[in-house]
């Protein structure tokens, strides 16, 4: 059971934005990505989730290829991804939020609406409640009715959270889910998703925190300039010359 | 017949060419496919009417389109869609059919709306290689030619235009770099005007002028600038002389009514192949 | 929702306030003038527009209809039919008009004439469609067609071709109604006549060249080409033509081979085309005194200008005699006078005043139009004679008249 | 004067319905439909070509309806796959095409010449005023049926991801929802909308030509969706009110002031006011008369 991304390349014009990218994680597992501004994280991101093509390489979920995939059919495949700017639907509710997230609502398609109505309430009903979890699990009973344009960032990165959850994915690919965010909620945030993690959905995170990172993941790759520069566990991986010189630059040596 | 069908479908096709160099260009900086790019035509054949009247001169006539076409059209952006910039695609669409609206009303009220014409001298053709080619064709390809020139010196040889590519090419990179997007809207905005009074102009001189002649042209022109690919200039041009072409040429297979269908159809048809249109890049999966 | 019951009441409030205003007025006959102001019909909507109301200030002012002045409400079709039929219903609902008069295009007359039958009122029209004629259209006939039909025109167009002695004519016809009505016509009666038809190219307005439509008619050789057009195509069709260089003669009708034609292009161009019109009476007294009204009214611009124009005169004038003689406000004995007081035998009259005065002396009357003698079929149709104008340095000369 | 106010009316409420299938498609999904014409001319002659089959009129509307919806499955496969911008483009080739065939395929529908004698809804009931009334009181019912309909949808699951699309549709995409199978079913039901005013206009007017259908319906309709309020389903109803009393209210201005303004001034000061109320509406008011959407 495992993500493997295998040798990825993306330009655009004639800039390399990416270059034979690999590295492969249990998709159950926790995995960190780190890297400067530019170094390319948020196009792996894209191009692992289905957003961008890749020019060259593959993504292969569970042993299964996704590079035919596209984006949403890449979440169906288990897979789900939030984004570095919350995209939250701002219009609806945080619980119209969630429930827009859950998969497979008969309700969802005009003859299901209106041929079938006794089943789409049923759907609705347990959906909500499902969503009413989330929202107690994420702590956001207190905007539950709100619009999600409202919210704080904070907030809403917890909203992103709660719909990928909402998707029932294997894997979560979260997008620098602490920047922005006030120190308390990051602390929350950690906690909230180590406890996911427990019940066995795995996390990809790209993050700028390195320390609330640390605390988060077992093992880091670092990236730089479109290529992995390194791969271990945050202690190692710190440890490395390389890293400390493209990353950390003249900070800590 | 093909050769005389070939002479006329390029001089249709630079007309297309120049009306959809000005739709790309606002397409591929200010992001909208601008509706008054039509309207923003007949302003410039009816200043070029009212020149030529008063000097005689088709010179003259085409300095006043350029002139009154990049006036109008940068009254546009600076009284409506940089108010808008923010706002959807959509909010921009609609405001430019409501600016289109408006010039057109303007125009009937001030001109009329009995058509009017070009008194330039009718004369008849000349042998080219066995082709008989109107005057006529050969001063508007000219003036197309000279146009085309310019506004392709201006994107290409100056700072500004250096700029205006920039942007276009990537809007976020092009504001880290420092670039004044006023400055540069302002001569995006002046110089998709001027290549939409030339297009005006030469409609003008070669049929008729009439408030509704650049509404007309307007959806041939939005084909050539997504066949050519949205914010590339040179795609532009190439897309309208090949849809101007393929128009005059292909008469005689598809009739007189589906012709117009053509441009539709043809374009529909690229976009299939090449989302991103013929010289567009392409770019994303969805 | 509050806003929505606000809004609605205050616009039914504002339409409902206005009758008051056109109820406080003496009694009159009121009449609809529903013309094509905008649209395609633009150019001759205005003229036809103030030949009615300057007819019926003659009208007026020779003592008006059955002692009741006669009233005009004015409205746009814009060559409309959505619009027009809204007009029309406004023009008789709310205006209470007892006719309506001056409807241009086919579209609009066939989309007008349920409603005018239904409300049992007049309709005067100009349109050149066949199924006017006929039911259903016409199934009340109250129609009356002061315009010669497309057909009729054809078949002038193909008497006049044999006169000049063409043997392979052409075709080419804007894509509408009429355009095609015209050459049809002329294919049909010049079939007719033992001929073979040459190329025929039906073309859409508003384009901006016409060279392949052009190239793939003077490729078959015509000896001349029979247009079915209007003005604006026709002069860019004229201009792309003569810088083919290839000789050829046209036939096209009058509306588009007009003054504002021959101004556009100028008399190289235009020389030897040939201009087909339904010819206004213009010998008779009637016409003169219309000529007389439209340049008034129209800014000195010839009678001759706008055959519509015409028409729209003699509508008023016929009605308001018809009314006389019917010593009636009711449609049925309108209706019943109207071709009594237009066809012979009778005196012939040229305008209401005389006409009124003949009635009024108990003597049959014959009213010889600016648009024609004016004589209605059966149908409501008119027949009136054609006249082939050559244009020859710059002017239009009248050399014959064809009657069909 | 009454019947003029049923007229006025029933033209209104065919507005309001075209309005309800744009209010779905741009202020529910936000899908640009410049097109909206096409699919209402579609509708018009579907059903007037049917009825003068002999069809009987009910199955011409529900045909009217089904064939609108149909011709939109194929644009939505094509076009769904575009940007918003390119799609707006599509739809309104598309509607300018829809205009060509009828011209050109004059076995079919008569080409420019329309198609005259159209039977009228209720004629049954005489072609006064008892039909006329009866018409208007179909199409209100219709109209209140689909606004009914509107309301279910907009607060269902479907309604919920169609607005997600307009929101954000990429983040849609990546909880693992295709939108364009949303906006095709959109484009589908709002074109059946368009389709279904068609047969009512058809079956009002009783004549159809192809220059009826030219691409400034669609303007109206947009000019009566942005002031009424987009996304709001009141809102469509004022919109397209507001358009009527807009449009006729100019021929009672000059039976008042007959010297003000000539008659064909007037054609360019209606356009100039079109014009004027979509960029002043965009400017300032975007959300319109009827206020925000998300206070629904």
């Amino acid at each position: 059971m495992t993500l493997s991304v295998r040798g990825i390349g993306r330009s655009f014009g004639g800039f390399r934005a990416l270059e034979d990218v690999s590295f492969e994680m249990p998709s159950t597992d926790l995995l960190g990505i780190i890297g400067p501004n530019g170094a390319g994280k948020s196009t792996l991101f894209s191009v692992v989730s289905g957003f961008i093509a890749a020019d060259t390489g593959s993504v292969v979920l569970d042993g299964r290829p996704l590079d035919r995939l596209g984006a949403a059919a890449r979440a169906r495949a288990g897979m789900v991804r939030t984004f570095q700017v919350p995209r939250e639907f701002h219009h609806l509710t945080v619980r119209e939020n969630l429930m827009a997230a859950a998969p497979d609502q008969t309700g969802e398609g005009l003859f299901g609406l209106f041929l079938r109505p006794g089943r789409v309430r049923a759907e609705e009903a347990a959906i909500g409640a499902e969503a009413d979890a989330a929202i107690e699990f994420l702590r956001l009973g207190a905007v539950a009715a709100t619009p999600a344009g409202r919210l704080s960032g904070g907030q809403k990165k917890l909203l992103e959270l709660g719909r990928a959850l909402m998707a029932k994915p294997r894997l979560i690919l979260l997008d620098e889910p602490f920047a922005g965010v006030n120190p308390v909620l990051v602390e929350q945030l950690i906690e909230r998703i180590t406890a996911l993690n427990t019940r066995g959905i795995g996390f990809l995170v790209i993050e700028h925190d390195l320390d609330a990172l640390s605390r988060l993941v077992p093992r880091l790759v670092v990236m730089d300039r479109g290529r992995v520069l390194a791969t271990g566990t945050p202690a190692t991986v710190l440890a490395d010359p390389a890293v400390r010189e493209a990353y950390l630059g003249g900070a800590v040596a | 017949m093909f050769g005389a069908l070939l002479v006329a479908g390029i001089v249709h096709g630079l007309i297309i060419g120049l009306a959809a160099l000005a739709v790309t260009l606002v397409f591929g900086i200010a992001r909208f496919p601008n509706a008054a790019a039509g309207d923003t035509m007949t302003a410039g054949a009816y200043a070029g009417l009212a020149a030529h009247k008063a000097s005689g001169s088709l010179l003259v006539a085409g300095g006043a389109a350029m002139v009154a076409s990049a006036i109008v059209s940068l009254l546009g952006y600076l009284l409506v869609f940089r108010l808008l910039a923010r706002r959807p695609v959509a909010s921009l669409l609609v405001a430019a059919i409501g600016i289109a609206f408006l010039l057109r009303a303007a125009l009937g009220l001030a001109f009329g709306h009995q058509q009017q014409v070009f008194q330039v001298p009718l004369a008849w053709p000349v042998e080219v290689m066995g082709l008989r080619i109107p005057p006529m064709d050969l001063t508007l390809a000219g003036v197309a030619a000279c146009a085309l020139a310019a506004a392709f010196g201006v994107l290409y040889l100056t700072s500004i235009g250096r700029q205006m590519r920039a942007v276009a090419d990537d809007p976020d990179l092009a504001r880290v770099s420092g670039i004044r997007p006023l400055r540069v809207m302002v001569a995006l905005w002046l110089l998709a005007g001027a290549a939409a009074g030339i297009a005006g102009l030469m409609l003008g001189v070669k049929t008729i002028v009439s408030p509704e002649m650049g509404w007309e042209g307007l959806l041939t022109a939005f084909a050539a600038a997504i066949l050519g690919g949205i914010g590339s200039p040179a795609g532009a041009v190439l897309a309208g002389l090949l849809l101007g072409i393929a128009q005059e040429v292909s008469t005689p297979y598809v009739g007189f009514t589906y012709k117009i269908a053509l441009a539709f159809v043809v374009m529909l048809a690229v976009l299939l192949v090449r989302p991103r249109g013929l010289l567009g890049r392409v770019e994303g999966l969805r | 929702m509050t806003i929505t019951r606000r809004l609605a009441l205050g616009a039914a409030a504002g339409t409902l306030a206005l009758p008051n205003v056109v109820r406080a007025q003496a009694e009159t006959f009121r009449i609809g003038a529903l013309n094509p102001i905008t649209g395609a019909g633009s150019p001759y909507g205005t003229g036809m527009q103030r030949m009615i109301q300057a007819a019926v200030e003659a009208i007026n002012a020779a003592g008006g209809v059955n002692g009741r002045r006669i009233e005009v409400f004015a409205e746009d079709t814009q060559t409309s039919p959505q619009a027009a039929v809204l007009a029309a219903k406004k023009l008789i609902e709310v205006n209470r008009v007892r006719a309506i008069l001056g409807t241009w295009s086919s579209g609009v007359s066939l989309a007008v004439i349920p409603l005018t039958n239904e409300a049992d009122i007049i309709l005067m029209h100009t349109s050149g469609a066949p199924a006017l004629s006929t039911p259903p259209a016409n199934a009340r006939n109250l129609g009356y067609r002061f315009q010669a039909t497309n057909d009729r025109f054809g078949r002038a167009f193909a008497e006049i071709a044999v006169r000049e002695g063409f043997r392979r004519p052409a075709t080419m016809a804007f894509n509408n109604a009429s355009g095609i009505g015209n050459t049809d016509g002329f294919r049909r009666a010049w079939a007719a006549k033992g001929n073979q038809n040459g190329e025929h190219v039906i073309y859409e307005p508003n384009q901006p060249s016409y060279r392949a439509e052009l190239l793939r008619v003077l490729a078959t050789r015509p000896d001349v080409i029979v247009m079915g057009s209007f003005l604006p195509d026709t002069t860019i069709i004229l201009r792309e033509w003569f810088q083919t260089g290839t000789p050829v003669k046209w036939i096209i009708p009058g509306w588009a081979a007009n003054p504002q034609l021959v101004q556009a292009l100028g008399p190289a161009v235009t020389q030897g085309i040939i201009a087909v019109e339904s010819v206004s009476n213009e010998g008779a007294q009637a016409f003169a005194a219309y000529d007389a009204a439209h340049r008034r009214a129209m800014n000195n611009q010839p009678g001759a200008a706008n055959a519509y124009a015409a028409m729209t005169w003699d509508m008023a004038t016929t009605l308001a005699l018809a009314i006389e003689q019917a010593k009636s406000f009711e449609t049925a004995a309108i209706n019943a006078a109207i071709r009594q007081v237009a066809n012979p035998p009778g005196d012939q009259v040229a305008s209401f005043a005389e006409g009124k005065a003949a009635i009024a002396a108990g003597r049959k009357v014959n009213f010889e139009g600016a648009s024609s003698v004016l004589d209605f079929d059966q149908h409501g149709d008119v027949t009136p004679d054609f006249g082939a104008f050559f244009i020859e340095q710059g002017q239009i000369n009248r050399r014959y008249i064809v009657k069909i | 004067m009454e019947a003029y106010l049923v007229a006025i009316a029933i033209i209104a409420a065919i507005y309001v319905l075209l309005t309800l299938g744009l209010t779905l498609q741009y202020g529910l999904t936000g899908l640009v439909n410049f097109g909206h014409v096409g699919f209402f001319a579609i509708g018009a002659y579907a059903s007037a070509l049917l009825s003068l089959q002999g069809v009987p009129l009910v199955a011409c509307f529900a045909a009217a309806a089904a064939i609108a919806a149909l011709a939109a499955y194929p644009i939505g496969l094509v076009a769904l796959r575009l940007r918003d911008d390119y799609f707006a483009v599509v739809t309104l080739g598309f509607s300018e095409t829809v205009r060509l065939v009828i011209t050109s395929e004059r076995w079919l529908t008569n080409g420019v010449q329309g198609i005259p004698g159209i039977p009228r809804s209720f004629a049954g009931m005489g072609v006064g005023m008892p039909g006329a009334l009866a018409t208007l009181g179909a199409i209100a019912l219709v109209c209140m049926a689909v606004a009914l309909m509107l309301r279910r949808v907009v607060r269902s699951p479907f309604g919920r991801a169609i607005e997600a699309i307009r929101d954000n549709e990429d983040a849609l995409r990546a909880l693992g929802k295709d939108p364009a199978r949303f906006k095709i079913q959109v484009l589908a039901l709002g074109s059946a909308l368009a389709g279904l005013a068609g047969a009512f206009y058809a079956h009002y007017i009783t004549y159809l030509s192809p220059d009826q259908f030219i691409p400034l319906v669609t303007f109206y309709v947009w000019m009566a969706m942005i002031m009424g309020g987009v996304g709001r389903v009141s809102g469509a109803v004022v919109g397209a009110l507001l358009l009527m009393l807009f449009l006729e209210g100019t021929r009672f201005l000059r039976d008042l002031a007959p010297d003000l303004i000539s008659a064909v001034d007037m054609a360019s000061v209606r356009l100039g006011a079109v014009g004027l109320a979509l960029v002043v509406f965009t400017l300032f008011r975007p959300q319109g008369l009827m206020g925000d959407y998300t206070r629904r």
